[in-house]
C-alpha cells in the first residue's frame, strides 16, 4: 500500500475493496464499494439490484390472488408480515372485514414469524461477529421448531402463503395449539442461554459497546424504523402508536432506550422483542375467538374495488408498507412496497465512515438488512 | 382515484378495450395453447404494455364509485395555505388527507412540513411513481415519528407536457431530506422521473446499462418472461 | 488497578459461563436426523410434488379438464390438454403436464380445483439430471387408487361422490360388475399400502410407475390414456384395472350434467 | 442427563480408533526403522552395519514425524468437526465410512485431487513456496518435543536439544513470514489484509508468549525439554501450572514427612509461604497467557483475524485451492498439536501421571501390571513397548487431546476480536501482565525450593 516514501512522513494510498455480491458476509447479495485508508473505512458505497425480481411489476401483472403467493418472496424471512400488508391494504381498499379469530391467527403467526426472523438475526450477526461454528446452530434450533408448526397450518416452512386477503387460509387445530404453548414454555429459557453466552461476553461487548452509533437525527433523516430506531429512543412501534388489528387488546409496551443506540444496543432490543413476543402470543391463545378465519372469498379471479391505499405493518425490520392502486379489476394498476431494509440500509454510509473495517460486518448486521427486500 | 377526471376522455375507448377482452381472451385461453393472447390484447391501446398484463389493466373507470372531494378543507392544506402554498385537494383514500402540489412549491412545502412545530411531518415513508392515464405521479407518503398524522403528497406531470424523448421532472428534497435519496434514485429508475438537482441521479436497481423504464405502461420488454418460450421449459 | 482486576475477573467468568453453557450441550439429543435414512415427518398440508388423484373408491381420475389450475397458476407451469368429445359432449382429458422445474409450490391450484384432483404430495425428492424430466406428464401425476386414499385421509379431504352409475348403453353392463367386485378389491389393495408404509409411501409407488410406463404403448386416443394409466400406477392390482376399465370411461359421459 | 449418550459413545469410540490407529502406525514405524533394523543389520553384518544404523537412528524421528503429521491432522479435523457437532446438537460427518471415520480422509483426498489455481497476476513463485514454508516449521518445530513427549525414549533422544524450547519458539515464530507471503503473492486484496494483520498480530503476541514460557524456564533453570519435564514428575502438585516445586513441601507433608519436610520446603517462615502461593497464581497466569498468546500464534478463535471469514472472506488463503491449500490446512492443526505438546511439556508435567506415585504405587495391580509388561516378550526381546515411554506417552496424549478439544470448545464460543482491540489487548493488557508475572516469579523463587 505504501507507494512513495517522502522524505519524512508516510504517504499512502487509499485502498478500494470491493466487498460483495459474493462475500460471506455481506447477506447476500449487496455490493459495498469500500474505499479504505489502511483498514479504516473512508467512503462506502452500496450497490443495490444483484436481487431484483421486479417484484412491483409482478404485482402489476398478475392477479391479487396469483400475487398473494409471490409477495412471501419479498422479504422471504418475514413473509407473514408482507403478506399482511398487502392483506391489509387490499381490505382497506374493498372494505373487507375481517373476522376477528382470523386477526387473533394473523397475530400469531407474525409474532412467530418476528421470532424466527430475529432468532436468525442473531445467529447470522453472531457469526458476523466471527463465533460462527458453535452459538449460531442454537436460534437455527429453536427457529426450526417454530418452521414446523407453520408446516403445519401453511404447508411450507418460509413461503407461508397464509394469511390472505380478507383473513388467513387455515385454522390451525387444537394440537397446533399444545405445540405452541409447549415451545412457548422452552423458549424463555433458551434466550437465557444465548444471553448468557452472548450479552455479557467481555469480546462481545468489545465490538459492540460504542460501535455504530445511530443519533436520533441521523436516524430520521434517513427515515429509519424498526428496532434499529427504537434502541436509538424513538418509540416508533406501530403495534403501539398506531394500532392495528387486535393490537390495541393486547398487553405490551414499546422497548425503548433511553440513550442513542450502538450495537449492543439493537442486539438488546431484540432480544427484548423476542421476549415480548412470546407474551404477544400468550395472551393471543387465551383470547382467541371462535368464529369464521375468512372474510372474503379466495377464488382466481378475486377484484378488488377501485381506489388506492396504504397500509403499513410493524415487521421485524420496521414499518413494511404497501401502497397498491386498485383499479377495479382482477390486477393491480400500481404496487409499491416500502421496505424497511430499504431506507434502513440507506444510513449505512452514514455509520461505516471512520471505522476499521472488521466494523463493517458489526455494523452492517446489527441494522439486520434483508437483500430480498432491499432488491424486491 | 387521482386521475379520474383525466381518464373522462379515454373513456370510450377504455370501455371498447374492455368490451372486447373477454371474447377475445376466452376462446385462447381454452383452446390452451397460451403463448398468442398478447397479440389480441394489443388493439386499440397504444399506451398499454404488450403484456396480457394489458387484458386486465385498463381502467374501467365507470365502475369506480364516484370520488368524494372533501368540503372543507384539510389540516394540512390549510396549514400550507397559510404560509403561501398553494395545494389543491384530493379525494380522500382511506380517511387520508391527499393534497397536490405543483413541483415548484414541491421543495418548500416539504421542508415546512417536516420542520415546523405544529406539524411535524418528518418521517417520509416511500416515494412511489405512478404511471396514471395521462400523468406521470410522484407520491410522497408522510407520516410522524411523534404523532398519528398522516399525509399523502402527490405531483402530478401531464404527460402531454413531457417532450419526446425527455423526462418528466420533479424538484429533488434529497438535498435536504437524505430519506428522499434512495426512493428517488428508485423511482428514477423503474418509473424514469427526473429529480431535478437530485445529487446522484443514477439507476439503484437496475444495472446502469438498462434501457427503458420498467414500470412505464409503454415499457417494452426485450423478453416476455410469462409469455415467450423458454427452451429449456414448457412454457 | 482495582477496577480492571475485577473487570478483568468478571469477563473471565463470563467467557467461563459460556463455555460452560456451550459444554452443556454435550448432553443434549441431536436436532438433526439423519436424512436419507430416516424421512422427516412432514405435515399433512405440507406442499411438495404436485399430483393427480383418482376416487380412491372407484379409481376414476377426478380431473375434469376445466383448467381452473392452468389459469390460476402464477408461473404458468400447468399444461391441460383436453377435447371435447364429439359423442358424449364433455371435456376429455388429453394430457396434463406440469414441468416441476417452474412450479414454485405456491399450492394456489390446489386451492382452486374443484374435484380435489390435484393436491400437493408430501413428496420432495425430485432431483433429477434435466429439465426435460422435470417436466411431469399425465402418467408420471396420476397417483394410483391407494396412493389417492392415502392423501385424501392424511388430507382430511371430502371424499368425492361416487358417480352414479350412469347406465350408458356400452358400458352399462359392466358397470354393476365394477361396482360389486371394488369392494372386495380395494381394502385388500389399499389397506396394507396406506397402513405399512406412510411416509415413504409416495416416492417408492413412483419408481415402478416411471419404469412401466417404457411397456406402454403411447396412447393416441384420449380415453384409452385412463386405461393405460391406471395399471401402471397400481402394477401389483392387475386384475383389478379390468373392471376398473368401463369405469374410466363413465365419469367423462357424467361431467356435463354434474 | 445423557439424552445424548448414543453420539458421546459413538465420538468415543471413534477417537479411540483413531488415536490407537495413528499411535500404533507411527510406532511401527518407528520401531522398524530405528530399532528392528538395526537389530538385524547388526546380527547380519555386524560392525560394518554401524554407520547405517546411525544414519536409520537419526532418521527416524523425523520419518516418524512426517508419517504422523498428516494422519494426526485428520484426524484433529474429524475430532473438531465431531465435537462442534456435539455441542452444537448436531450429528456431524457421519456418511464416509463407520460413524464418518474416513470422512477426513475423503476430504483430503479430494483436496488433493483438486485443480491447483494460480491467480491472475500473482507471484507464481511465492505463491507456491508460502505453504511450504509455512508447513516445514511445524516439521523441524516438534523434533526437540519428541523426546520430551516420549519421557526420553531412547530412541528419540538423539535429537534432543540443550536449547530445546528456544528452537520450537524460533520455528514457531517462522510461519509468519509465509502468511505474509502467501498474503501478498495472491494478488487479491483481502488476503494482503489478512497477511498484514497475521504479521501483527504474531509480533505483538509472540512477546507475552515468550514471556511466559520465560518464566517457566527460569523455574526449570534450564531450557532443555527433557529436563523441564523430568524435573515435573511426581504428581500434579510438582507441575509447573502449580507453581512446579512450589508446594513440594506439601507433597513431601502428604508423604508423611509431617512438618518437618513443610520446614525444607518452606525454609524461611511466613515469607515463603507467601511466595509458594505468589508462585502457584503467577504460573497459572502464565498459563492463561501461554494459552492467550498461543490461539493468537495459531490464529485460532477468537484471535483467527487474518482469515476472518466474515470481513477478509478468507485472509491470506483465500486464493489458495486443492494442494496448496491443503498444506495450509494441514499446517494450521499441525501448529495447534505442537501448541498443545508445548504446554503439555511445559505447564502439564509432560508425560507426567497427575497421581502421585506414593499413591499410585499402593493402589493394588499398577504395579504388578508395569513389571508384567516389563517383562513381556515384546518389550524385551523386540523392544516395541518401553514401559516407562507407554504410560507417558498415554498420558501426554490424554493431556494433548484435552488442550485440543479445549481448542475447540473456545472455537465453539467466541466471537472474534477486532484488530485494533486485539493490539491493545496484547500491548496494554497481556505484555504489562506477563512482565509483571515475570518479575514476581524471579523473586518469589529465591525464596521456595523449586524442583527439588
Amino acid at each position: 500500500m505504501a507507494t512513495e516514501i517522502q522524505e519524512i512522513d508516510l504517504k499512502t494510498d487509499e485502498m478500494i475493496i470491493n466487498m460483495g455480491p459474493q462475500h460471506p458476509a455481506t447477506h447476500g447479495v449487496l455490493r459495498l464499494l469500500l474505499t479504505l485508508d489502511g483498514e479504516t473505512v473512508k467512503h462506502v458505497e452500496p450497490v443495490l439490484g444483484h436481487l431484483h425480481r421486479a417484484q412491483e411489476w409482478q404485482g402489476q401483472n398478475r392477479t391479487w390472488f396469483q400475487y398473494q403467493a409471490l409477495i412471501d418472496r419479498v422479504d422471504y424471512l418475514s413473509g407473514m408480515f408482507t403478506s399482511w400488508a398487502m392483506a391489509r391494504s387490499c381490505e382497506q381498499i374493498d372494505g373487507t372485514v375481517v373476522p376477528p379469530r382470523a386477526e387473533y391467527l394473523r397475530v400469531m403467526v407474525s409474532e412467530m414469524n418476528r421470532i424466527t426472523s430475529h432468532l436468525l438475526w442473531l445467529g447470522t450477526y453472531l457469526i458476523d461477529l466471527g463465533a460462527m461454528f458453535g452459538f449460531p446452530f442454537y436460534p437455527f434450533r429453536e427457529r426450526e421448531k417454530l418452521f414446523d408448526l407453520f408446516e403445519e397450518i401453511a404447508g411450507q416452512r418460509m413461503m407461508f402463503n397464509y394469511i390472505r386477503i380478507g383473513g388467513v387460509l387455515r385454522d390451525p387445530k387444537p394440537e397446533w395449539f399444545d405445540k405452541l404453548k409447549r415451545f412457548l414454555d422452552e423458549f424463555p429459557d433458551r434466550i437465557d442461554e444465548y444471553e448468557t453466552i452472548v450479552t455479557q461476553n467481555p469480546i462481545f461487548l468489545k465490538r459492540t459497546k460504542g460501535v455504530g452509533i445511530l443519533t436520533q437525527a441521523v436516524a430520521k433523516d434517513y427515515g429509519v424504523t424498526g428496532p434499529c430506531i427504537r434502541s436509538s429512543g424513538i418509540p416508533l412501534d406501530l403495534r403501539r402508536t398506531k394500532p392495528y388489528s387486535v393490537y390495541p387488546e393486547l398487553k405490551f409496551d414499546v422497548i425503548t432506550f433511553d440513550k442513542e443506540g450502538d450495537t449492543w444496543d439493537r442486539y438488546m432490543a431484540r432480544i427484548l422483542e423476542m421476549r415480548q413476543s412470546i407474551e404477544i402470543i400468550r395472551q393471543c391463545i387465551d383470547k382467541l375467538p371462535s368464529g369464521d378465519i375468512m372474510g372474503k372469498k379466495q377464488m382466481a379471479g378475486m377484484r378488488i374495488k377501485a381506489g388506492e391505499g396504504f397500509a403499513a405493518v410493524e415487521s421485524p425490520r420496521g414499518i413494511l408498507g404497501c401502497y397498491v392502486i386498485s383499479g377495479g379489476g382482477e390486477k393491480a394498476l400500481r404496487f409499491r412496497w416500502r421496505n424497511p431494509s430499504f431506507c434502513n440500509l440507506s444510513v449505512l454510509h452514514e455509520l461505516l465512515k471512520g471505522c476499521p473495517l472488521s466494523d463493517i460486518m458489526a455494523i452492517f448486521g446489527s441494522i439486520d438488512v434483508i437483500l430480498p427486500d432491499v432488491d424486491r | 382515484m387521482t386521475d379520474e377526471k383525466p381518464s373522462e376522455a379515454e373513456k370510450p375507448e377504455d370501455k371498447k378495450a374492455e368490451a372486447a377482452k373477454p371474447e377475445a381472451a376466452k376462446p385462447e385461453v381454452a383452446k390452451a395453447d397460451g403463448a398468442k393472447p398478447a397479440d389480441a390484447a394489443k388493439p386499440a391501446d397504444a399506451a398499454k404494455p404488450a403484456a396480457p398484463a394489458a387484458a386486465a389493466a385498463p381502467k374501467p373507470a365507470a365502475k369506480a364509485p364516484e370520488p368524494v372531494i372533501p368540503a372543507t378543507a384539510g389540516k394540512f392544506e390549510q396549514f400550507l395555505k397559510e404560509h403561501g402554498i398553494p395545494a389543491q385537494r384530493l379525494p380522500l383514500s382511506l380517511e387520508v388527507e391527499t393534497i397536490v402540489l405543483s413541483g415548484d412549491v414541491l421543495q418548500a412545502a416539504l421542508r415546512l412540513l417536516r420542520n415546523s412545530s405544529e406539524v411535524k411531518l418528518d418521517l417520509l415513508l416511500t416515494i412511489s411513481g405512478v404511471d396514471s392515464n395521462d400523468t406521470y405521479d410522484s407520491v410522497y407518503h408522510l407520516w410522524s415519528y411523534s404523532n398519528l398524522d398522516e399525509l399523502v403528497i402527490k405531483v402530478l406531470i401531464k404527460k402531454s407536457d413531457v417532450a419526446e424523448g425527455d423526462l418528466p421532472a420533479v424538484p429533488s428534497i434529497a438535498n435536504f431530506w437524505s430519506a428522499a435519496n434512495w426512493h428517488e434514485r428508485e423511482t428514477y429508475d423503474l418509473m424514469g422521473i427526473r429529480y431535478a438537482n437530485h445529487p446522484y441521479l443514477r439507476r439503484i436497481l437496475n444495472p446502469w446499462d438498462w434501457e427503458g423504464y420498467p414500470l412505464r405502461r409503454d415499457y417494452k420488454q426485450l423478453v416476455d418472461c410469462l409469455n415467450d418460450k423458454n427452451p429449456h421449459s414448457m412454457r | 488497578m482495582a477496577n480492571l482486576i475485577s473487570r478483568a475477573f468478571g469477563g473471565l467468568n463470563e467467557v467461563r459461563r459460556g463455555l460452560a453453557t456451550v459444554f452443556k450441550h454435550t448432553f443434549r439429543e441431536p436436532i438433526t436426523k439423519n436424512y436419507p435414512d430416516e424421512m422427516p415427518d412432514l405435515a399433512p398440508h405440507f406442499r411438495g410434488r404436485l399430483a393427480l388423484t383418482v376416487n380412491p373408491e372407484t379409481g376414476d381420475h377426478l380431473c375434469i379438464s376445466c383448467k381452473q389450475c392452468e389459469r390460476v397458476c402464477p408461473d404458468k407451469c400447468i399444461e391441460i390438454t383436453s377435447h371435447k368429445s364429439p359423442e358424449t359432449n364433455k371435456l376429455e382429458l388429453i394430457d396434463f403436464k406440469i414441468d416441476h422445474g417452474l412450479c414454485m409450490f405456491c399450492g394456489l391450484c390446489t386451492e382452486v380445483c374443484p374435484t380435489l384432483c390435484i393436491i400437493n404430495t408430501n413428496d420432495f425428492e425430485m432431483a433429477d439430471y434435466s429439465r426435460e424430466s422435470l417436466i411431469y406428464d399425465l402418467k408420471k401425476l396420476t397417483l394410483s387408487q391407494d396412493e389417492s386414499a392415502f392423501y385424501f385421509d392424511r388430507k382430511e379431504m371430502p371424499l368425492p361422490k361416487p358417480k352414479p352409475a350412469k347406465p350408458a348403453p356400452a358400458a352399462a353392463g359392466a358397470a354393476p360388475a365394477a361396482v360389486a367386485a371394488k369392494p372386495a378389491a380395494v381394502p385388500s389393495v389399499a389397506a396394507p399400502g396406506a397402513d405399512a408404509k406412510p411416509e415413504t409411501e409416495a416416492p417408492e409407488a413412483k419408481a415402478p410407475a416411471d419404469s412401466k410406463t417404457v411397456e406402454v404403448k403411447k396412447p393416441e386416443v384420449k380415453a384409452e390414456v385412463k386405461e393405460e394409466s391406471k395399471p401402471e400406477a397400481k402394477p401389483e392390482a392387475k386384475a383389478e384395472t379390468k373392471t376398473d376399465e368401463p369405469k374410466a370411461d363413465e365419469p367423462k359421459a357424467d361431467e356435463p350434467k354434474a | 442427563m445423557f439424552s445424548n449418550g448414543d453420539e458421546i459413545f459413538k465420538i468415543s469410540r471413534l477417537t479411540i480408533v483413531w488415536l490407537a490407529g495413528i499411535f500404533t502406525i507411527v510406532w511401527m514405524v518407528c520401531w522398524a526403522l530405528g530399532i528392528a533394523l538395526p537389530m538385524l543389520l547388526t546380527q547380519q553384518l555386524g560392525d560394518k552395519a554401524a554407520l547405517t544404523n546411525e544414519i536409520l537412528r537419526a532418521a527416524t524421528p523425523v520419518i516418524a514425524i512426517l508419517v504422523f503429521i498428516p494422519i494426526n491432522a485428520m484426524f484433529m479435523v474429524l475430532i473438531e468437526r465431531r465435537a462442534l457437532a456435539l455441542w452444537t446438537v448436531r450429528k456431524g460427518p457421519n456418511r464416509v465410512g463407520p460413524d464418518g471415520n474416513f470422512q477426513t480422509a475423503a476430504d483430503a483426498v479430494k483436496l488433493l485431487l483438486k485443480e491447483d489455481i494460480t491467480p491472475t497476476g500473482a507471484d507464481a513463485v511465492m505463491h507456491t513456496f508460502a505453504p511450504i514454508l509455512f508447513f516445514a516449521p511445524s516439521v523441524f518445530g516438534a523434533v526437540p518435543l519428541l523426546a520430551a513427549v516420549t519421557n526420553n525414549h531412547p530412541l528419540f533422544r538423539v535429537l534432543n536439544l540443550p536449547t530445546g524450547i528456544f528452537f520450537v519458539l524460533a520455528a514457531g515464530a517462522l510461519p509468519v513470514v509465509a502468511l505474509v507471503m502467501a498474503g501478498w503473492a495472491s494478488n487479491n486484496k483481502y488476503s494482503l489484509v489478512g497477511g498484514l494483520r497475521s504479521a501483527a498480530q504474531a509480533i505483538s503476541y509472540e512477546i507475552p508468549l515468550v514471556l511466559s514460557l520465560i518464566t517457566v524456564c527460569l523455574m526449570a533453570g534450564t531450557l532443555d525439554l527433557v529436563k523441564i519435564t523430568e524435573q515435573q514428575a511426581g504428581g500434579i502438585l510438582n507441575w509447573n501450572l502449580l507453581g512446579g516445586g512450589a508446594l513440594t513441601g506439601l507433597n513431601n507433608a502428604l508423604a508423611g514427612g509431617g512438618a518437618k519436610a513443610l520446614a525444607t520446603s518452606y525454609f524461611m517462615g511466613p515469607i515463603s509461604y507467601v511466595c509458594a502461593g505468589l508462585l502457584v497464581i503467577s504460573l497459572i497466569i502464565s498459563f492463561w497467557l501461554y494459552l492467550t498468546g498461543a490461539c493468537a500464534e495459531i490464529n485460532r478463535i477468537p484471535f483467527d483475524l487474518p482469515e476472518a471469514e466474515s470481513e477478509l472472506v478468507s485472509g491470506y488463503n483465500t486464493e489458495y485451492s486443492g494442494m496448496k491449500f491443503a498444506i495450509f490446512f494441514l499446517a494450521e492443526f499441525t501448529n495447534l498439536f505442537i501448541v498443545s505438546s508445548i504446554t503439555t511439556v511445559m505447564f502439564l508435567g509432560g508425560g507426567d501421571n497427575p497421581i502421585p506415585p506414593y499413591i499410585l504405587n499402593n493402589i493394588p495391580g499398577i504395579p504388578q501390571m508395569v513389571a508384567a509388561i516389563r517383562d513381556s516378550y515384546f518389550c524385551s526381546t523386540l523392544h516395541i513397548i518401553n514401559p516407562e515411554t507407554f504410560f507417558a506417552t498415554l498420558w501426554v496424549i490424554a493431556k494433548v487431546y484435552g488442550l485440543v478439544i479445549f481448542a475447540v470448545l473456545i472455537r465453539g464460543t467466541l466471537p472474534r476480536f477486532r484488530i485494533d482491540q486485539l493490539m491493545a489487548f496484547g500491548w496494554k493488557r497481556l505484555i504489562p501482565l506477563s512482565l509483571i508475572v515475570f518479575i514476581i516469579v524471579v523473586f518469589a523463587r529465591e525464596f521456595v525450593i523449586c524442583h527439588g
